[in-house]
């Protein structure tokens, strides 16, 4: 691992980062978080069109950009960085990487050039209620109905789930898992925005009644599920880092510039320590993510591995400087009129979102086979 | 008085008065407990006591418990007046209409809040910058006060302001009961991480105080402070919790109760979490125990000093604890975020502990932060030296602030 | 729980405080640490006959004190104040209950009055390697010889093994836990002494061949036992929290009188901070200990689940008190000279003994039935 | 000189002269690569370099493993003078006699050590009290010196002592190269925590050192002690391990092998503080590769400041786990704890473990406490302000010491 970016990586982030600083300022960001539809569709068709990062990682034959992980990890640090309430994370890395890596070649055509250009926004559907982020507990079956299927039950925590247009259903033929498309006004879905936690980041309990369903891949899919979950587990680490960033930057400045006792706090032992703490986290997650981001781009085999690491060292840390931003910042910390608490409840929920660090580490080990005698 | 005789008297109150009217209606209540030297009866006859041992306002507690089935508690219903103000009051202000001021406390009938903490004052408490400036009789104020609960509803504050800048920072400061209804008042709430306002802000715009209604003498305001936050202390050191009581007992209500799948593995990891918060939930409570123990006899000892800052981060801790049993079922706020007033509270542990994970952020922080509980703890239990000062024996303007 | 302490706990006190002041002060727990026995027999007889410490929890019918757990908490507590080198834990505490709750009557009649004088010293050889701290673990069996029993296998971590001259073995019978006596000169015993971790208290281990041994109980022991442990947990955890007051005082004067930048190091915040946590984590094992000594006298049936807690939480406070006292000490605190890495030695061990903190809150976890549906 | 020009008459060097020759066998070769200009290929012609640009020193190491079976790293010939002592010698030192001192100190004849730390002088290193005072051509020190790794058989010490008490701290300081045979020199193992003695506390009773042993000039000290301090952290900034290699790599070895019998619960929550420590570990070298990669394209980033602090948590972390995962058999000591000079080792797993959590113990105290290390991180890297000075502009010996 040699952590080489070039030049076209600088030039990215910096684009992508001008492009947020304005359309993403806390301003925007808390007037989408209020919207009943969480973000900004006009934003969103200049992502894919002036950007082109909404298809980042579509292939090139569908209309894609055709980049990798490390771009990807760039264009998601950004985006964690100013809490960009866009359906991102569930459209263009989650439902895009299960598209490429599993479904049939027509549905690739069909569906992956309308999510490169914005003009459809997916969700993949695969979460269910008791072990929402473990392919292997998904129990919801499809029932053969003449050329289709029927799907009936519940999916939850589904991102951006009550937006999206296609809808991608992970449901389980003959006992192995396939993907099933649903149309958004398909008889028996119903749907229901779930109040978040985090309200940057939508989710929503999808209800099925004999809902007719096509299915579009064959055989069984785990490991090409495994691989896009490992995907949107490596952004999602990257966002975690630049909100862990942002984060740090914030306190940083406020512990120059806030004066107790006629000094600035940042003068106080405590809370200077505080600030070197999480500048060691912040590295850390640094390297955890470009880390799994260049495993991903060239050293596959490592990916699964990189990935939980990420996923659960960016997790503790983010979580961890949130908390402390609010410490450091004392009662304005607490108070809605500043952003500590939407970091704080970003790294929260992110941190619950596809499996805590304990469950990452949990997988991580027995990937690496510890104590297995 | 002794004992029994106090009993006697709180039942013949208890005969006399009917102690179960609710709202408004216990004002009678409260009003007689009060003429009959109950409402604190260590305080002098005629001003809601009866001149004995502060201890033994614990045997009217008892009885009143033991006698009235919706006997309101006394902090409920005036927490700062009664809890912090009364001693004030008592101790620093003038003789005239001291009687009337301290009954309406009492019944609950006039509110009080408390104005110390401003927006560049926090833990630098004796830093504040609102002014009061001298004009004839009166004290014209200008400044902001935060962080202060009830003072959209409260007839009055407490109040420190600096009187004079030219001296150093706790030197210059006096203390006021201010009307809440003067002109130049403006209160707005204050919302919080969860979208409520249990604060609000108090903006003082050319504010006339009398100076009649300053509480002890022109620059004594810090040692007036003091005297109140004492009395918060007292306030708030009250009794224990009853063992498996508390946040832990929800946490373990839940992880009986919530549904989930885990691995063998998670389940061990929350498991000694949760024995692990146990025993500082159950520990600390002891340690309280033991500082009430202490207290009783007199003994000043360690165990006292400890509690705010254990109790600040166990609760965090639990709270935390308490989302991770949850597990993804966290990801959903079904309280929301609308800004409004007041305290959400939910009888159904799964909600309440979504919405107390967000709220226990701030344990922290109100009522000292866990720093400043850590240097009091430092410098005033173990006796470690403070720190280099720089905002000591300097003019109060010459002090730099944020 | 009322934490009542009489004046007689008080006098107990003063007096133990000082006799071990001057008897087991640093140089003499050096002295002691250093030699072959590992204890001062003198020391040790005036511990009895001046003090009545050693037969402090033996019955009065049996030559004893007869007190109980409070009193034996506050000896234990001054006793690891100053690292005492004796064989108290094993002979005094956990050998003494031991007979006091399971020996037949004439093994008590024979045995206990000789370990309250300090003419003899007991041991419980209980332990096996694998899992030693858990009776139901024990695997050695005796074997029936005309009319007593004969041992074979090896039993570890024994306290004070190696001096010890009344050897009490736990081994099953018919399936049973049961207590046999060992002379210490019986045919087929060797001890050895193992190199200790911590050289302020000795272990051994004790090899038998057919050694011949005498059974001294009836029924199977299995609660008999653990109640006696329990109360050796108890007496440990009091010796910890008095380790752990005493660093936390050296600590605080070192802070006070070191001087580095012009200033004493108990200045600097983070020093404070680190000083006021090892505040709290004091009185938090003190509340521990004194309500499970308090419980053991007043409050039998909590007593289990109040040993685990103080055993618990004492392992843990004083193991991170002693090694915040090596940091604060800086490369003093490093040294062979200073006491601090003795009682780091005695923290790590101690946490060890009996079970770690994790362990004790598994069974504490267990005993309160936590998360059983 | 370019790349593989050095590369060939690095090959040239091995070829001409055995490489493979150990202890005091290895003087020749190493001698003859300083003559050469190979020692330090940075350095001028004649002083054991070609004066080129500092990097390319990897050349000549790359080669030399490649060519030589028993190659000794140059940093355990004599660490203290190759990777702190060279560079002063070069910049301060005077020119005459400096060829010789240098290739000797290459080639390991004479050993060096570094005399900066004081009994009271610890974190504060520039409050150091070592008194020199000017007697003719000559200083004469008194003093007490400690934490000197090598000095027992050192031929040289790099010193620091006070020659002006009456300027402030930092500009009362000079800086020596002491001879330790010099008559009054005395030093004692300094016994450790494990027993052993790695290092030494050095005495100095009216000690003499010439005038022309100065480097830099009188009250240049603490400038060139600084300069020092650099060197060492670009020597131990050296190359990064390898994945899942040192201290992790035991960790893993013995949570595989040894036999115990844990509960499923011990056993899920070692496996995850063995994960947690996993990626910690791997996190921290992959910083350093990160740091390495900066520095190799002259960009400074904050990656490089981390892991100092960053190594010694973790490594302590590691050993820490080691022994729990030994569980009971850590109550046995089997190295025991005589008094002994020099440094543990064992190729037993078990018993490195059981030595090295003693041993790491100091992780967070030498070379920087982390204490400190973390108020450089704030101050420096992350520019936070400085705390209010006493010992600042002040003679120093008005500065209150213990």
């Amino acid at each position: 691992m040699l952590f080489e970016f070039s030049d076209e990586h600088g030039e990215l982030r910096r684009t992508v980062r001008d492009f947020f600083e304005k359309e993403s300022d806390e301003n925007r960001v808390r007037e989408l978080m209020s919207s009943e539809q969480g973000f900004d569709p006009t934003c969103w068709g200049r992502m894919a069109e002036e950007l082109g990062i909404v298809g980042l990682i579509v292939s090139e034959e569908h209309g894609g950009a055709g980049l990798g992980m490390v771009e990807l990890a760039i264009v998601a640090e950004e985006m964690g960085r100013v809490l960009l309430c866009a359906p991102y994370l569930s459209s263009a890395v989650l439902a895009t990487s299960v598209l490429e890596f599993a479904a049939d070649e027509a549905a690739q055509k069909e569906i992956l050039p309308k999510l490169a250009s914005g003009e459809a926004i997916a969700t993949l559907a695969f979460s269910e209620a008791a072990n929402p982020w473990d392919f292997s507990a998904i129990a919801m079956t499809a029932e053969p109905k003449g050329d289709a299927f029927q799907l009936s039950g519940e999916k939850t925590y589904v991102l951006d789930g009550q937006i999206a247009n296609e809808i991608i259903v992970v449901a389980r033929v003959d006992g192995s898992l396939a993907l099933f498309r649903v149309a958004d006004d398909a008889s028996g879905l119903s749907r229901e925005a779930l109040p978040p936690f985090d309200p940057t980041r939508r989710i929503a309990a999808l209800r099925f009644k004999n809902t007719p369903a096509s299915r579009i891949s064959s055989g069984d899919l785990c490991c090409q599920l495994e691989c896009a979950l490992d995907r949107a587990i490596i952004a999602l680490a990257a966002e975690q880092l630049g909100g862990a960033q942002r984060v740090l930057e914030t306190t940083i400045d406020f512990a120059k510039t806030r004066f107790q006792f006629g000094r600035p706090i940042g003068s106080f032992q405590v809370i200077k320590h505080g600030c070197a703490d999480m500048l060691v986290e912040v590295e850390f997650a640094r390297s955890a993510v470009y880390n799994a981001a260049f495993s991903g781009d060239e050293d596959p085999q490592s990916v699964a591995v990189a990935a939980q690491m990420a996923k659960s060292y960016c997790s503790d840390a983010y979580l961890d400087i949130a908390n402390r931003s609010i410490q450091i910042h004392g009662g304005m910390g607490f108070t809605w009129e500043h952003s500590a608490h939407l970091y704080y409840k970003r790294a929260k929920a992110s941190e619950i979102l596809f499996g805590t660090a304990s469950y990452h580490r949990e997988r991580m080990a027995a990937l690496l086979g510890f104590g297995a005698r | 008085m002794n004992e029994s005789e106090l009993r006697e008297r709180t039942r013949a109150l208890l005969k006399e008065v009917n102690p179960d009217a609710k709202g408004d209606q216990r004002i009678p209540f409260r009003g007689a407990q009060f003429d009959r030297g109950l409402a604190w009866v260590s305080f002098p006859e005629g001003l809601g006591g009866l001149g004995l041992a502060p201890k033994l306002q614990t045997v009217v507690q008892d009885e009143l418990h033991k006698g009235a089935k919706t006997y309101y508690e006394d902090m409920l219903v005036n927490p700062i007046g009664i809890g912090m103000g009364a001693a004030v009051v008592l101790a620093y202000g003038r003789e005239e209409g001291k009687r009337e001021l301290l009954r309406r406390m009492f019944t609950g009938e006039e509110i009080w809040c408390q104005l110390f903490s401003e927006p560049s004052a926090g833990s630098d408490l004796a830093g504040l910058a609102t002014r009061a400036v001298r004009d004839g009789d009166d004290w014209v104020l200008n400044g902001q006060k935060t962080w202060t609960t009830l003072a959209h509803i409260s007839k009055w504050g407490l109040l420190v302001a600096r009187t004079n800048p030219d001296l150093p920072k706790h030197d210059g400061l006096s203390y006021f009961m201010l009307d809440m209804q003067a002109p130049g008042v403006e209160v707005r709430p204050l919302y919080q991480i969860t979208g409520e306002a249990e604060f609000n802000e108090v903006f003082l715009n050319d504010v006339r105080i009398p100076q009649k209604h300053m509480l002890g003498e022109e620059g004594q305001g810090w040692k007036v402070a003091i005297a109140t936050l004492m009395n918060e202390r007292v306030a708030l050191g009250g009794g224990a919790s009853k063992k498996g009581g508390g946040p832990i007992a929800v946490l373990l209500e839940l992880f009986e109760n919530v549904e989930a799948k885990r691995s063998p593995a998670e389940e061990a990891l929350l498991r000694d979490r949760i024995a692990k918060l146990y025993i500082e939930a159950e520990l600390l409570r002891l340690t309280g125990i033991r500082a009430k123990a202490a207290r009783d006899s007199n003994v000043v000892g360690p165990e006292g000093s400890v509690g705010k800052v254990a109790q600040a981060e166990i609760g965090k801790a639990i709270w935390e604890c308490c989302a991770d049993v949850l597990g993804p079922d966290a990801l959903v706020y079904e309280h929301g975020y609308e800004l409004r007033q007041g305290s959400t509270s939910s009888p159904n542990s799964r909600l309440h502990a979504k919405y107390t994970l967000l709220r226990s952020r701030a344990y922290s922080i109100e009522g000292g932060t866990s720093e400043i509980m850590r240097n009091i703890l430092g410098e005033r239990v173990l006796g470690l030296p403070g720190e280099p000062r720089v905002d000591k024996d300097v003019p109060w303007k010459e002090i730099r602030r944020s």
